[in-house]
């Protein structure tokens, strides 16, 4: 895109938004080139929160990630505990005992309703609204009591081992589960849909707001619900399905309006899509162990791995090169809006800052999940 | 033209729809807790920091020193020392010291403890204004609570 | 003709001479086995998560993005590998497919350590753009002709690339 | 001579004891309001209910540092909020809060009320210009197009109301609608004005809450946007009475919605007409501010230009068109 004939002017300014703005959502910082209220240039400025978890990998055991995983996408950290655990398996040759791959489908899937609920909340707040934001938590805390249950923690599970799970889950996680299900679906329409989807205002305020072209998406590698609001119908869970997603009947929701609203639609529905996988994992639980055999001392072969999940942000790939040593050799993390962020600069010239805001907003973005 | 009013009469819908939600939300009770008067219940897999766990009758440590906590912390903050056992055979532990500061609750202490001599506690009350308050001497930790439990 | 083969003949052009018939598999060729030559392996995709495994010159980088770009990929990630006892570093690019038919290529480069240059191919995808910046900050690597090339997540006023392996804090 | 001196006296420590209630325990009202449309319990520390949090709050605005930060524009970042104070705190003077309680009844008094709120949107830009900070100015400069583009529709709705009363004394203006709820301007029989009045009322609260910059109208002081907008750079007591300023002009806007509207100090049945009801009145509408602010997340600036533009000076143009036919056919 490029900036309008009445831009094309000197008198800009630079506006620093973040690293500590209220809109950033945590330490992200954009240059934003400023004419008036227009945006010339952004800029996305990285790194305030980056931790280096591809060299913390590489320090310790392959176990001894596990816990690191979540710490980057902490909104999600079941489905990097789960990429982790994935491309360790493959590497590894580890099988995973069935019970303990429903229980995990079960547990990233509730966890990616919780992701949802809070960039729903957080969304909100961005263009605010904040009374949604705390219904929003209201439904999300009953998950969180749930995970917890069964993880031992609230926020940064550490719940996946290699070959399996932590801990079996019992018949008051399955009720509260269920029963959760039933909460949400008869909240949704009313709280969610009825005061926030049809709101005139929202609408007005993120309808043809941040145009992603399908082609954008592919040029800049975005996935997740951005691609999928960019009519790409792309789906990890579906496309190169692992664990035990080909069981489950689940649609992916795609919708080719492009904008704001598109995503926003696009989560909106994969929350029931969500649900409606949950509770055909529940009604096929299958008895058995929960871990499988794995030896105490992982000592993959030499090779290259790779292996992808799809986070409620888009798709994770873990790239893991192996010596034959019991460290990895060498992790990249492709985490998804490390790419999906990378667009932002080319979309939001010309846009004025509250849109440019709505627009960043409906990325999705986790901080420390972009700066690893 | 008809775009113009169809977005006047639905958007004002949906505005009045929106006031009668929050209106109805207004006189339900309310969903949070107050926490200090009030504390929820405690999951029984709540991972509090680790606590070494005493033998039943001697209240001594169920730890036999093979340091395998140590070498599965991802964080380096387990240290641990044993003597020889007087008497009898294996190790004895002597101290043991927890740098909470750097713990990330894992947990792969505990999964690693094959003689069940560790356990998650369950104290959250974990505020200070010291960091040194959170190098925890777990020997010292056992043997208060051995005291308070005579 | 399915889409792996589609792309593996489309990136057959580059390597004139064909991979020698009996490919080892991926990875054994940093054990005692000679190094392996340029060319294209197909790599069975459940156990390394891609499908064609592209072994090219650093040169040939750009040519490769190209024709991967024309046949519909998207670029997942790009990663550096030190191999000190090599002397080399290895740039791995990651291509996928959004949607549809599945394909995953996993092209890899080496390099000199002493004199690490390697074209950008951020003018193919933009995607490549911080991806190469990420990668010049951890390992040093410079991407020839990036319009942008500073660091990404590390501060600016860093002076080391903490991903090679001779890094010490 | 000396009992007027009296009465001005008493008017005077009157209307600031009001306007010092109402600012401080809005404020408790806002909070409490949201936390029970949240779902939550809001302030309950201080005090029964947490009735003493705005005296809390208070104390702790004043004990802070005053921070005039480097590069601004000292005597006018000092002066704004006070002049954001100020004009709030006069309009008071004009209202007639009964038939016989209400400190001055002048002939122009609604030109009067009109005049000071101009004067508070001049504050927010003088208080943002005088900040020096970038966010400051965009939120000046947002309040600024947003209050002229809403002045218009909010006099046009106004001078139906002046032509219905004959008046511009807001006392006559409630005098003409006593007598039960027909009588009020917004479902008045006479003349069938009940026909458009209840539009202009409408337009003139949508108008009355972007003019108090009040959610969804809050642009001036998008928090997820211009961090606080205009009060970025404003701490201790300078923000404090930003906040009072605004609370003030909440009140200031309920009180002329439930003059010009809603019949002033009548009982809607016609019985025992008094001040009560009309600071009833006024709560309710204070009320649906902040009702409307935990509801709806927050507009744009250029959406609600479209709406003033092409929604609400159209429809308050034609109002106004057929409220005169009104009168002169009928």
């Amino acid at each position: 895109m490029t900036v309008p004939v009445h831009l094309r002017h000197d008198e800009t300014f630079v506006l620093n938004l973040g690293p500590q703005h209220p809109a950033t959502h945590g330490v992200l910082r954009v240059k934003l080139t400023m004419d008036g209220e227009y945006i010339v240039k952004a800029e996305p400025v990285l790194g305030y929160i980056h931790r280096m978890h591809e060299k913390l990998a590489e320090g310790g055991t392959f176990a001894q990630f596990m816990p690191n995983t979540a710490r980057m996408d902490y909104l999600h950290a079941l489905a990097f505990n789960h990429g982790w655990a994935l491309v360790v398996e493959k590497a590894a040759g580890i099988e995973v005992p069935e019970r303990a791959e429903y229980i995990r489908v079960i547990t990233v899937e509730l966890n990616r309703i919780a992701s949802h609920l809070l960039w729903w909340a957080a969304f909100l707040l961005d263009l605010g609204g904040f009374t949604p934001l705390l219904y929003a938590f209201d439904d999300r805390e009953k998950i969180v009591d749930l995970l917890e249950r069964v993880t031992g923690s609230r926020l940064t599970y550490c719940y996946l081992r290699f070959g399996g799970v932590y801990n079996d889950i019992d018949d008051e996680f399955i009720a509260g589960t269920r029963d959760f299900i039933k909460r949400l679906r008869g909240r949704m329409p009313r709280l969610y849909h009825d005061l926030v989807t049809h709101n005139i205002i929202l609408i007005k305020r993120i309808k043809d707001i941040g145009f992603v072209s399908a082609e954008q998406c592919r040029r800049y590698g975005a996935t997740g619900p951005v691609a999928r609001g960019s009519g790409i119908d792309y789906d990890i869970r579906k496309n190169e399905p692992y664990s035990v997603y080909p069981e489950f009947d689940f649609d992916v929701p795609v919708f080719d309006e492009c904008d704001s609203m598109a995503r926003y639609m696009v989560r909106m529905h994969e929350i029931e899509q969500s649900m409606r996988i949950i509770e055909q994992a529940l009604d096929k639980l299958p008895a058995g162990p929960v871990m499988g055999k794995a030896p105490k001392v992982l000592k993959p072969e030499a090779g290259y791995y790779y292996s992808a999940v799809e986070t409620a942000r888009g798709s994770l790939g873990h790239r893991l090169v192996c010596n034959g040593d019991k460290n990895p050799y060498k992790l990249k993390l492709r985490s998804p809006t490390f790419s999906n962020l990378s667009l932002f600069g080319e979309v939001a010239e010309g846009m004025l800052l509250a849109d440019a805001l709505a627009f960043m907003g409906s990325l999705d973005l986790v901080i420390p999940e972009i700066d690893r | 033209m008809s775009g113009y009013w169809s977005d006047i009469v639905t958007g004002g819908k949906s505005l009045v729809t929106g006031l009668a939600i929050t209106a109805r939300e207004f006189f339900r009770p309310v969903v949070t807790e107050q926490y200090p008067w009030e504390v929820p219940t405690m999951t029984p897999l709540f991972r509090g920091h680790i606590e070494l766990i005493g033998n039943e009758e001697t209240g001594e440590p169920n730890c036999v020193v093979c340091g395998m906590c140590q070498r599965a912390c991802p964080s380096v903050c387990i240290s641990l020392d044993g003597k020889k056992n007087e008497g009898g055979k294996g190790k004895v532990l002597t101290r043991y010291i927890l740098d909470f500061t750097k713990c990330s609750l894992c947990g792969s202490c505990v999964e690693s403890c094959n003689f069940n001599a560790l356990r998650f506690s369950r104290e959250y009350n974990l505020a200070s204004f010291d960091k040194n308050d959170f190098i925890m001497d777990l020997m010292q930790r056992l043997e208060d609570q051995n005291r308070c439990k005579r | 003709m399915g889409l792996m083969e589609r792309t593996q003949a489309a990136l057959a052009k580059m390597f004139p001479q064909p991979a020698s018939a009996a490919p080892p598999p991926a990875g054994e060729e940093n054990q005692e086995a000679p190094p392996r030559e340029q060319g294209i392996l197909a790599v069975d995709p459940a156990r390394h998560g891609c499908h064609l495994d592209v072994l090219c010159g650093p040169g040939q980088v750009v040519e490769v993005a190209r024709t991967l770009d024309r046949e519909g990929y998207f670029l997942e990630a790009i990663s550096g590998v030190d191999w000190p006892d090599k002397g080399q570093f290895e740039v791995i690019y990651d291509y996928n497919r959004l949607g549809g038919e599945h394909c995953r290529v996993m092209v890899r480069a080496l390099v000199d350590r002493g004199e690490p240059v390697v074209p950008t191919i951020s003018g193919v995808f933009p995607a490549a753009d911080w991806h190469e910046r990420e990668t010049f900050d951890f390992y040093g690597i410079h991407f020839q002709g990036h319009p942008n090339l500073i660091r990404i997540l590390l501060p600016e006023d860093a002076d080391f690339h903490p991903l090679r392996k001779d890094y010490m804090p | 001579m000396e009992t007027s001196m009296w009465r001005a006296l008493l008017y005077l420590v009157g209307l600031l004891a009001f306007a010092g209630v109402n600012a401080a325990w809005l404020g408790w009202c806002e909070r409490k309001g949201a936390a029970r449309i949240q779902r939550r319990i809001g302030p309950c520390e201080a005090g029964f209910a947490g009735l003493l949090q705005p005296l809390a709050d208070g104390l702790k605005l004043m004990s802070k540092q005053l921070l005039v930060p480097q590069g601004v524009d000292g005597i006018i970042f000092r002066v704004a909020p006070v002049l954001a104070m100020i004009p709030a705190i006069t309009s008071l003077a004009v209202i007639p809060f009964s038939e016989n309680i209400g400190a001055r009844a002048m002939e122009l008094s609604l030109l009067l009320l009109f005049a000071l709120a101009s004067i508070g949107m001049i504050a927010i830009l003088l208080g943002g210009w005088a900040s020096g900070n970038k966010y400051a100015i965009i939120s000046a400069a947002r309040s600024v197009s947003q209050n002229l583009a809403y002045e218009i529709p909010m006099l046009l709705t106004v001078i139906t109301v002046v032509m219905i009363s004959g008046s511009m004394n807001l006392r006559e203006i409630a005098l003409d609608q006593q007598g039960g709820f027909w009588h009020w301007n917004i479902f008045r029989l006479e003349h069938g004005h009940f026909l458009t009045m209840w539009i202009s009322f409408i337009i003139f609260f949508i108008c009355s809450v972007a003019e108090t910059n009040r959610a969804p109208f809050d642009m001036a002081e998008a928090e997820s946007e211009l961090v606080a907008g205009f009060m970025t750079e404003y701490s201790s007591m300078g923000f404090g009475l930003f906040m009072m300023g605004e609370y003030l002009n909440i009140v200031v806007g309920a009180c002329l919605t439930a003059t010009l509207f809603l019949g002033g100090w009548d009982c809607p049945f016609g019985l025992t007409p008094g001040i009560w009801w009309f600071l009833l009145k006024i709560y309710v509408l204070i009320f649906t501010f902040i009702w409307i602010r935990w509801t709806y997340p927050r507009t744009q600036i250029y959406r609600l230009l479209n709406l003033s533009w092409k929604i609400l000076i159209p429809f308050s143009m034609a109002n106004l068109l057929v409220t005169a036919a009104l009168i002169k056919v009928f």
